[in-house]
This record gives structure tokens, C-alpha cells and sequence, in this order.
């Protein structure tokens, strides 16, 4: 029994920040959010030499075959960039869907091409599980599906779809009526409106495909938070080591100090959470659901402590463009309502649990 | 405690109420069809400068809080946009009137409150935020002129000012707090650049400004050599009191409620999600304690500590009320910039993030903790220490 | 228009102060403590001279003929020095049932009692506000109670009762089938459980009556929280400008200094919350009952965080029986759910502004 | 990270729960029958004193974090009581085995262990708390002897203890922290006197205790004299991590929950009040949070910070829980001492109150950030300042 990262996830760790570093720097973030990119291809390409799109996907379509941890890992090395990339949708969600309920010819199609980067998955499962907005929502019927489909991730470019209906069915399709984007607080990951207008669509059989992929994505939020926030305490620590006021480091102040403590106080218990609820959806299945609708709700609410305390402790350059701080605080703010507000993800932690009569 | 008008005062809401109705034909949608118009009518009214002398261009009357709390919730109840504001008119007026010469006061004040004057202030440096007194603009002497280089950061009007008013350390022997000296000149002058500097809200909120041999006249110092830092003292505080205003928060309340009553998600209101619902009540008992606090500090000889507070607890209360607009709004709360779904022209995001620029700004949380436990609890202040 | 204290008002809480002061030292307050104590005549005996179980009443009745803003600076002067006694029973809403629902008869009878002090009132009305427990409750008919009430204030050597039946009716009688203690973690203000059985009760004519009664509670108990906690804040601004560690004294430690700093930025705006309560009460009916409501549940609020964070400033010492501080942080403790715990009560407050649907 | 059992450890594991199934006999609600039977029992099955050498009363098994975690929640399972706890045990026995000499080893552990001697601990002084290394408590050279004056506070067992393991300044003229001894002395030495602190709880949960010229021989010293500084602090930081123990949490959750369903009000179950369950979520995430961290630290290498951060979570989460319980209950949550209505004996409010204590002690939540800023991330230390 081991509770700890083993030696294969600190190197895939390690070798995917260091990528990162060279592949997705601030510059390179900057460019993307001021230019209202769509897609960072350059980026996504060089996470494929990695082999990061097919962190999932079994080893006979070519995938690594990994498990939730390495995948929270790379969530959390991401999130500490704040890279763009396609990598919750193409690489984590899509993939899973496939996997848990695809047919046979579904998973040769798609998983090998997903795998190598090749092609990109959009997925668009907001209505039935963060609540419709403006009675968006998906009906599907004989293979077709009409209706809007909010919040969609990933879609810039898609080979692929995978949309969840009204009643939680998914479905594979490869044409959106159309995809409107819907501007948000975080450039660095681009949300769509879909319409579909009757549009051809084949059926994802599984009942419970849908939960999984909820998980799924809730535990990559939590990670990808962790990861952001990690790197805004670090950047406090840093800035407050260096500037000076009143003849002194502002780090020798007391109440710096003690921001940047309640920081490393609240992240630390967290990032065990994170990866127990990675663990978990590997390998204890019962527990999955809890423990992802805790890591999302948690992450969500210590999330925002981290990336306020350490704006704050930046004081007024913190609030400006010059360091860039705030692509962090916006990251965190969208992984918080991304797929659920944390109040939503209790609710549910409540009900798997059965204290909602 | 007593909350009814005198009948003098009721009266006198009378007039404010029947100038308003009389004039609502000259604004729209919060704002006035003719700027400069509608300031010369509220000057010439006493409904803004108000208590500024007749000679320097104001209305000339005695200071009367009640009658400025009127004519601010006459305005309100009207929609009726205010007089115009900004740093001229609400930091640079008042410390000349406190301690301009007789010729700035002429120069400057009549201009500056018709509208024609637009100032900027040129205050914090990139190397002296929370440590304002640390300054390094220098002002070197040449003949009548000083010449100033240096820089400034968080110039808001930098790029729409004709003047600025200035800190320079025209003193470099003299102690941190008394080479300073509060100097005004015109943004046409040349060696001043102007640089936006874009925040979080991806607005450019503020500016830098860079100033290389600026040749300024020496008698354009304001209060005297070296006394610039008490000089601008004395409007800080007034700045430190206007960031808390609680009927600004009170409007922005009525607006979550709104949205709450409106908004559903699945169908049901988000107010009728008990969870939203006791955050609101929390806050709304907040929003009401700092509103009768503003009330009490216009009356209440006692109310030291309660001024003190004002700006450290209204921003961050701005900044949760916005909070609770976000998480009620739920994936929605995320939108910014444009599109079809987002609320409110994404006000509520921007208002978190500034509002978190508002509770660092003018004084971080941090410094007004000092404050209030050193000058209203009688706190040691920070010791000295040894070695930096 | 003048919203601060008048000279009279002033002068009321000087005067009281100073006689509590006298009356009700810590030592005082320990023996009743220690000693379990039911009621302390000397104080009441003293206060009453003082006429402050009158100040409510008429003028007509031998009463001072006050408001409840005079009140609430008497209720925040007692829980200033967390004095024993009967004040918020028998001074204020004994008197105010009365005045609001008794004959002239009944007016008469008890009104120029319980304004001298010569008599005492408990009040029971626990259960139509805060909800039933255990379930409690009171029946009336004809002229006779019978049922059980908990949470009883103030009944000690009582020589009426105020009670509410479940539906909200109040009912005055002078005999309880039983009076069983209920102790709780305040000593100063013991609490009974009341037991009737088929007891004669002159019933208390008026509808709104137990709505006034509510109201005006609640701002007595913000009232005597504002006080309890000023002093807490009081008192640890105190230890810490004498108590030096490190060669300091610790009030010049950033974090004791901001923690004092933070205290007094939650309790000066409080204050002019319940004062404006208090006002709405006397004066602006229509906005009483949320005005109430808000000063209860935020009192109850920031009463806690003064109360811990007191405790923390003095360090070991605040958490012993020396300094006696434990009273203070126990009655404000006890104000918090006596007649609602503050979540209960903003749901009043929600329901109050048509927020409930 | 791998969270299944090995083969071995399997089969550990079902030889404890064998062991307990064999001895479930000796126990009853959660106390053991014979409580020196019964550590006994435990001892000479490796359950108890595991990993101390035979050779001074213990098992002598090769420490393994893993079994003893096994132990754990074997015996949480079985509600079977652990071995004996106390001062002695925790701290020190660890203390005497890293310092102590030849004779004080075999002297001191193998009775303590068998619950024969009960010790106190004689560290905090009234002048100095959170400063601790600040301790006035004198010790005076005299012959083979010191005679130890002052006095000492929150001294838990001191009214049941035979000995005290205490830190005195015997090198008056030495630096703060170079001038203590760690020195070992009977509570029956005559000039001793205990006088037991009242706490908020009601309950004298520490005592004073006063030295008036106790004479003790200088051959008590622990680890060298001067040293006592040195000896202390390393038993103390077991003592921080012991404080946030998660274990305990997670029971008291589970109350929690029970509670929440059990209890009613106006015949609503509080679990269908959603802002008081939305809460308990909120804490849940946390327990599991401290939970899932304690199981890190056990393993992890890199979990440094991890550890640093249990004592000030831990308390905090603890002292939440109560807080919840007691609001939960609403008015009921006030009752303590005794009555029909009072839940659970009065435990949450005890809880309530004793986990504030435990924020305070044993290194206040600010000491905590102290630590955790300069020793997790490399923080200054607090300058020096000029002047007292």
C-alpha cells in the first residue's frame, strides 16, 4: 500500500511540465486569450508526441493506457500553465465515452486517431448535468438528435461530438448545425453553443456512461484547479520574497505570511482528495462518485480563496495584465461552474450518500 | 435617534424633488443629454459644489450633511445622473481650498468644476505601493522650474487629462515624509508619456505615466515645499471613505435579488434554492449594517471607528455580493466580453474582479488592519526593525 | 434628523453601566455561575431602582414610559457585564404582551408591579418561534393551558407567566404544573422547562402580539450579544497591548493587531444595525420585523467570530476559568439560538420580503 | 499509489483481527476490563509498546507505518480499547529512547509502559506560552542536587501523576535557548504544590503546579544539561501531528451525521434542511481532505508541507464539526451539564470549546503560520525589532 506518486507518475509528471514549460509559456497563453484563438494545434501537437490525447486510451488502439491519477496529474501540470488544449474533452472525456460505450467498430474508428492527436473530440454533456439554462437541451430520436447544446467543450475543430441528451443518453455525431462561441471570463479554454436541427447521430448505448463521464470530468476540474492554484501560491511566495515596502520584504510581514500559509494549508490537504478521487475512479468504484463531486466542490471553494489571497498579496500589479496572474484566477473561477457550481456538486454529494429524502 | 425630517428639511426635499421633476427632460437613461449644461444648472441649483465659495464657481453654502444625504437620495429615487465627479473635482478642489494660494484657487477651481479641466493624479509609483510615502519621482531645481523624472502607476484619467496633480520629492536630503511636495502641470508638457496598463476586467482601467525632464514652474507647488505629503493626506482619507459608499452596494443588492427572482435553472428560481437564498440574507444584513453606519457617522460625534471601517468592510462586501451574483448565475456566471447568454453586459464579473482590485487599492485590507487597530484601538504600531 | 445616541440615551447607558459595574463584577456573575444560582434579587433590587424594569411601561403604569431603542442599550449594557438577570422576561416582553394584548384590568394589575420590580415574569414562547422539539408545545382552550414548554426565560421566583400556545396565542397565568431546570452552557440566564396541565390562563387578546414579542426579542438578544462581544473585543485589545512574549508585547504582532482590527470591523457597523432595529421598532413598523430578524442572525454571526477570535488573542489563559472571559463567549454562545438559531431566523427574514415562494 | 494490500499485510491483518476476536472478552464499551491486563495483552502481542526493544519492556518490532495502521483500524473496528496512552508513553519514552542514558532506559520505560507509573509534563510556564523557550522556572546548583523554583502550567495529569519529566533553566547565564535541562523528578518531592485550572468547560482539564526549592539530583538530567531545549522539541512535534488526528475527525462526522438524521424540528429532520447539510458537505470534503492527507504522510516522501499543515487544519475542522452540531440542534445545542433534553452528554459543546483550546495550544493557529510559512515556504523569518 502506497499513497503516493510512484516513479513512473512523477517522470510523466515531470516531463509534461517540463514540455510545457517550452510549449505553453505565458507568451504563448497571451497570444492565444488577446487573439481570441480557438485552438492552440502547435501546443496540442507537441502534447501528442507525449502522447498525452491517448493517456487513456487502451494500448491496442494505441493509447497509453493509463488510469484518473495519471490523468489528474496531467490536469494539474496543465493547469499549473494554464495551457490551452483540447485535453478534457478529446483526451479524458471523449475517449471514456467510447471506452465505456462504444461498439467495437466505434473504438476502432475513433480511439486509435483520438489517441495520436489526430483528431479532436468536442463534448457537450452541460444540460443534464450543471441544469439547463435558457431550456437548452438535446432530444434524440431514430438516430438524430435537435435541440442547443450549452457550454460545450472542446469543439474548436472537432472530428467529433459527443452529446448528451435530455435524458442523459450520449451520442456520437460528427455535424453540429451550428457552433456559436460563448465568451468567457477564461480565453484560454473556449466554450461553444451548438445547435442541432435533426442532425445524424449514433447512439452511445450505456446507462451509466454519463455518470462516469461526470467523474471524470469533475475530478479534471479539481486537478486542473489544484494545478492553477499551486502555481498562484508559488507566484505569491515568490513576489513576496522579492518586493519590498517599507524597507522591507513584504514576505517578512506577518500578514503576508500568513496568507500565503493559509494558502499552503488549504491546497495541501486538497491535493490528497484530488488524487484519492482519481484513485478512486480507477480502482474503487463504489466511491467514485462522492469522492468526485468532493474534489470539484472543494477544489471549487479553496480555488477561490487561493486565487483571491494571492492577487491580494501581489496588491495592485496582481490586478493588472503586466504579470498575468489573472489567466490563473480566471482558470479557477471557470473550473468552479464548469459542469456545476459547487452548491449543485454538494447537493449531489448529498443524494449518493442518501441524506436527501 | 431620531429619523424624521425637520420641516425645514422636508422642504427643502420638496425643492429638490420639484427641480428634478421640472428638469427630467434634460437626462436619459442615467445620463445627461448636455454634460456641461446639466453641471452649470446643478452648480447654479447648489445641487453639486455645493459648499464651494461663489467666487471660486461653486453655489456657496454652509456645509449641511442632511441636505447633501437629500439631495444624494433625490437624485437616486429620480434616476437623475449626479454632478460631475472625478479626481479633480473630489481630491484636487478640496485641497486647494484647504491650501491653494489665492491665485491657484482662482486659476483652477471655476474650471475644474464647469467641466473644462479634466485632472488626472499622479500619487503611487511602481515601487511604493501600500508605502506611498517611498517615492522616487525626483523634481531637481533649475532656475524658477523643477525638473521631473520619474513615474506613476495607477493614473486612471491619464489618457483624457489636460492637468495632473502630483507628488515629487523636490527635497532629496529631507526625511522619507517631508521632501515631498504636491505639484500641478499639464499633461501637454513635454517628457510625459502616457502608457495604458490594461487590469484583469481586460480594460485598461489605469495608466502609467513617465515623466523625463518635465519642466515645471516652481510656484505650481500646492501647500508649500516639502509639504506634499500632508497636503495629499487630507484628500487620501476622503478617497479611503467614498470606496465603501453603501447605497452604491444597496442598489447592487436590489439587482442580485432581481436576477435571483429571474434567473432558473432546470425551472426553478435561484431564489428559491435555500442555499443562495441564506447567502443573500447574510449579505443583506451586512448591506443594511454598512447602510445605518453611513447613517450614523453623518450624525454621530462617536463614530470614530465606524468611518474607519467603512472602506475595508464595504469593498469586500462589493466583492461578495458580486460573488454570490456569479455562483447564482452558475455556468451562466462565467460569460464575459458579448454573446446572446451573458447577464447583465458581464457587470458581475467585472465588478469581482475590480472590486478585488477596489479592497487592494487605495489602501490594501492589510494597511486599513493596521489602521484601524492602531489609530482606533490604540495598538502599537509595526516596531521597527533591526535589519531590512 | 439625528442618527446617534441623544443626551438622555447617553446619559441612560452611563448611568446603568456604572451602577452594573457596582452590581454585577465579575465576582458576582462567578458566584451566581458557581453556585447555580436561580435569580440574583440584590441586582434586580438594584437595578430597579434604577427603574429599569420599568422602562418600558407607561408612565401611567409607574413605568419610565421608554422605547426600545432605550432598551436595546439596556440589554447591551447587561451583556456587557454578562449581568443575571430577569430583564429580557420580565422588563421587556412581559411588559410589551401586556401593553400590546392585556385588558386594562390585566394592565393594571401586573403593569405597576413588574415596573417597580416588585414583581417578576417568566415568558415562554419557544416553541411557535424557534419550532418545537421534543415535541413540546402548548394547547389552550377555555380558558386552560395544558402542554409542555421548553426553553422558558426567566422564571425563576417568576409570579406570571407569558406563554404561547402552538398557534401562537399567548395566554397569562400564574401557575406552571412544574418548573424543571434546562441547564445550559450559559449560567447566567437559567432556562426551565415548563409542564401545564389543564392550568387556568387568562388568554392575551391580539394577533400580532407574539410577532411584536418576537421582534423585540430578537433585538434584545442582538443587543446583549453586541455587548458581550464588545466587551470580549474590549478586553483582548487590553491583554494584548500588557501580555509581551518574544519580548513583545503581542499587541504589535501583525496577526493579534489585525485580528483585533477585524474584530472591530465586524462589530462598529453591527452596532448601528441593532440601533436601527431597535428605532424600526419604536418607529417604522412596517420595517421592524426583517430589521429584527437581520440584527438577530448577523449579531448571532459576528458574535460567534468575536467570541473565538477574543479567545484566541488571550491565548491559554482565555480558554481557563481566570479571567472568567468564558462567560462572555458562553452568553453570546446562548443569545445565538435562544428563540432561532440565525439560519432560521434569515429564513424569517426571507419570508418577511416575499423572498420564499 | 496503490491503496491494496500486499499478501503479507493481508494475512498481519487477519492475525489482529483474530487476536481481537480471540480477547473481544476483556473489553466492554470501548474500555478494557483490567486496564493493566489488558496492556499486558497487548504488549506481549506487539499491538502496544510495538516498536520499543524487548530489552525495555516493549515488542521490539521494526517500525512499519503500514501495520500500525492496520492495528488501527482493526481495533476501531472491533471498538476494542487501544493500549495505554498519557504523556509518559507518547513523549517521554520516545524521548528516553532517542537521549536518554543506559540507567534512565531501563529505570523508566518498561513501568511506564505497564501503566505502574503515571507522568506529567512540566514545559508551558504562565509568562510564556507560545514563547516557550522563554521559561523562568529556575534551577539552582547545590551539591549533587539542583533545587528547582517556579512554576508551571497546563499540566495535564498532575493531579494523578507519580512523576514529571519537566524543562528548567539550569545555566542561567546561557543563551535563551541553551540554558534548560530536561530533568525527571517525583511529584511526591517535598516543595511541590498542584493546583488544578478550571477550564471553560467546567472541567479542570490542567493544573498549576508550583516548585518551592524542590531538590532533585542532577543525575535526572535527560540528554545533558543545556540541552533540555533540544530533547523537548523533538517529542513536541509528534505531539503537533497528534493534535489533527483525522481519525477522530471522521467519528465525530459520523455522529454528526447521525445526528442530523435523528433529530427534528417542528417534525423536519435537520438532514432536510438543505443549508445545514450543504454545510456538512462542505465539511465532509474537508474530513476526507485530512483523511486522505494523513494516509499521504504516512507514504509519501514529498509530503512535507503535508504534514505541517495537520495541527492548525485538523483543530480548525474539528472545532467546525462541533460548530455544526451545535447550530444543527439549534436551541437544544445550547443545553451542557445534564437535564432530560441534553444530547449527547453535552459533548459537542464540550467539543466546541476543548477544540478551541486545542487551536491555542500546543502552538496557537498563528505560531502554526509562523511555521508553516517559514519552515513549508521559506518565508523570512519575523525581523528583529530595535526596541521591546
Amino acid at each position: 500500500m502506497r499513497f503516493a506518486l510512484s516513479e513512473d507518475q512523477t517522470l510523466l509528471q515531470d516531463s509534461l511540465s517540463r514540455t510545457l514549460a517550452d510549449l505553453s509559456p505565458l507568451e504563448r497563453v497571451r497570444r492565444f486569450a488577446d487573439e481570441n484563438q480557438a485552438a492552440a494545434p502547435d501546443i496540442w501537437a507537441g502534447l501528442s508526441e507525449l502522447g498525452l490525447p491517448g493517456l487513456l486510451v487502451p494500448e491496442e488502439y494505441g493509447g497509453l493506457g493509463l488510469g484518473l491519477v495519471e490523468a489528474a496529474l496531467a490536469a494539474e501540470a496543465l493547469g499549473r500553465v494554464v495551457a490551452p488544449t483540447p485535453f478534457l474533452g478529446s483526451a479524458v472525456l471523449a475517449p471514456l465515452a467510447l471506452m465505456l460505450a462504444g461498439t467495437d467498430e466505434q473504438k476502432s474508428r475513433w480511439l486509435p486517431k483520438l489517441a495520436s492527436g489526430e483528431a479532436i473530440a468536442g463534448v457537450a454533456i452541460s444540460e443534464p448535468i450543471a441544469g439547463a439554462r435558457e431550456n437548452a437541451g438535446v432530444a434524440a430520436a431514430n438516430g438524430r438528435v435537435t435541440g442547443t447544446a450549452l457550454f460545450a467543450l472542446d469543439t474548436a475543430g472537432a472530428d467529433l461530438l459527443i452529446v448528451a441528451d435530455r435524458t442523459g443518453g450520449l451520442h456520437l455525431t460528427q455535424l453540429a448545425h451550428s457552433a456559436e462561441p460563448m465568451p468567457s471570463i477564461d480565453a484560454t479554454r473556449p466554450l461553444c453553443q451548438l445547435t442541432f436541427s435533426d442532425t445524424p447521430a449514433e447512439p452511445l448505448a450505456s446507462n451509466q456512461a454519463l455518470e462516469r463521464l461526470r467523474d471524470a470530468a469533475w475530478v479534471m476540474l479539481a486537478a486542473d484547479t489544484l494545478g492553477a492554484a499551486q502555481s498562484m501560491l508559488d507566484k505569491a511566495v515568490a513576489y513576496a520574497k522579492e518586493r519590498k515596502q517599507f524597507g522591507r520584504t513584504i514576505g517578512s510581514f506577518q500578514a503576508v505570511k500568513h496568507l500565503c500559509a493559509e494558502m499552503a494549508a488549504e491546497l495541501e490537504p486538497a491535493r490528497a482528495l484530488v488524487w484519492y478521487a482519481a484513485y478512486a475512479f480507477d480502482k474503487a468504484p463504489d466511491e467514485a462518485p462522492l469522492m468526485a463531486a468532493h474534489a470539484k466542490a472543494h477544489l471549487s471553494e479553496i480555488g477561490r480563496f487561493v486565487a483571491r489571497t494571492s492577487t491580494e498579496v501581489h496588491g495592485g500589479i496582481g490586478m493588472t495584465d503586466l504579470l498575468g496572474l489573472h489567466y490563473w484566477f480566471k482558470r479557477i473561477g471557470q473550473n468552479r461552474q464548469l459542469l456545476g457550481g459547487p452548491e449543485r456538486v454538494r447537493e449531489t454529494a448529498a443524494r449518493l450518500q442518501g441524506l436527501i429524502a | 435617534m431620531d429619523l424624521t425630517l425637520t420641516p425645514e428639511l422636508t422642504a427643502f426635499r420638496d425643492e429638490v424633488r420639484a427641480f428634478l421633476a421640472a428638469h427630467a427632460d434634460q437626462h436619459e437613461g442615467g445620463a445627461p443629454k448636455d454634460p456641461k449644461a446639466w453641471q452649470k444648472l446643478l452648480i447654479d441649483n447648489g445641487y453639486a459644489a455645493r459648499t464651494i465659495p461663489k467666487a471660486y464657481g461653486g453655489y456657496g453654502a454652509e456645509p449641511d450633511i442632511l441636505k447633501s444625504r437629500i439631495i444624494a437620495e433625490a437624485f437616486i429615487e429620480a434616476n437623475a445622473p449626479r454632478g460631475m465627479a472625478g479626481q479633480g473635482i473630489s481630491m484636487l478642489v478640496p485641497t486647494l481650498l484647504e491650501v491653494g494660494s489665492e491665485e491657484q484657487k482662482t486659476r483652477w477651481i471655476g474650471p475644474t468644476l464647469r467641466g473644462e479641466i479634466i485632472w488626472c493624479q499622479g500619487y503611487s509609483e511602481p515601487g511604493a505601493g501600500s508605502d506611498l510615502a517611498n517615492l522616487q519621482t525626483k523634481a531637481v531645481e533649475d532656475g524658477d522650474d523643477f525638473l521631473i523624472s520619474g513615474s506613476k502607476i495607477w493614473t486612471s484619467t491619464a489618457m483624457q487629462a489636460q492637468m495632473i496633480f502630483c507628488l515629487v520629492r523636490t527635497e532629496p536630503k529631507a526625511a522619507k515624509h517631508e521632501g515631498i511636495s504636491y505639484i500641478l502641470f499639464p499633461m501637454s508638457t513635454p517628457g510625459i508619456e502616457v502608457r495604458p496598463l490594461k487590469s484583469m476586467t481586460g480594460q485598461a482601467e489605469f495608466n502609467e505615466v513617465f515623466f523625463t525632464d518635465v519642466r515645471v514652474p516652481k510656484a505650481n507647488v500646492v501647500g508649500g515645499r516639502g509639504r506634499g505629503w500632508f497636503v495629499a493626506n487630507t484628500t487620501l482619507k476622503h478617497e479611503r471613505g467614498m470606496l465603501g459608499d453603501p447605497n452604491a452596494t444597496e442598489a447592487r443588492l436590489k439587482s442580485l435579488i432581481e436576477l435571483m427572482r429571474r434567473e432558473t435553472v432546470d425551472g426553478q428560481r435561484i431564489i428559491d434554492n435555500p442555499i443562495f437564498r441564506d447567502r443573500l440574507m447574510q449579505l443583506q444584513a451586512r448591506v443594511l449594517s454598512m447602510k445605518f453606519n453611513g447613517l450614523r457617522t453623518m450624525t454621530d460625534d462617536t463614530a470614530g471607528l465606524a468611518r474607519m471601517v467603512v472602506k475595508l468592510q464595504g469593498c469586500e462586501l462589493n466583492h461578495q455580493v458580486a460573488a454570490l451574483a456569479i455562483d447564482a448565475l452558475g455556468e451562466l456566471g462565467i460569460l464575459y466580453h458579448d454573446g446572446p447568454h451573458l447577464r447583465a453586459k458581464g457587470n458581475w464579473q467585472r465588478n469581482y474582479m475590480f472590486d478585488l482590485g477596489l479592497i487592494i487599492g487605495g489602501g490594501t485590507a492589510q494597511i486599513q488592519k493596521n489602521i484601524i487597530s492602531e489609530r482606533g484601538l490604540g495598538m502599537p504600531r509595526e516596531p521597527k526593525v533591526v535589519e531590512a
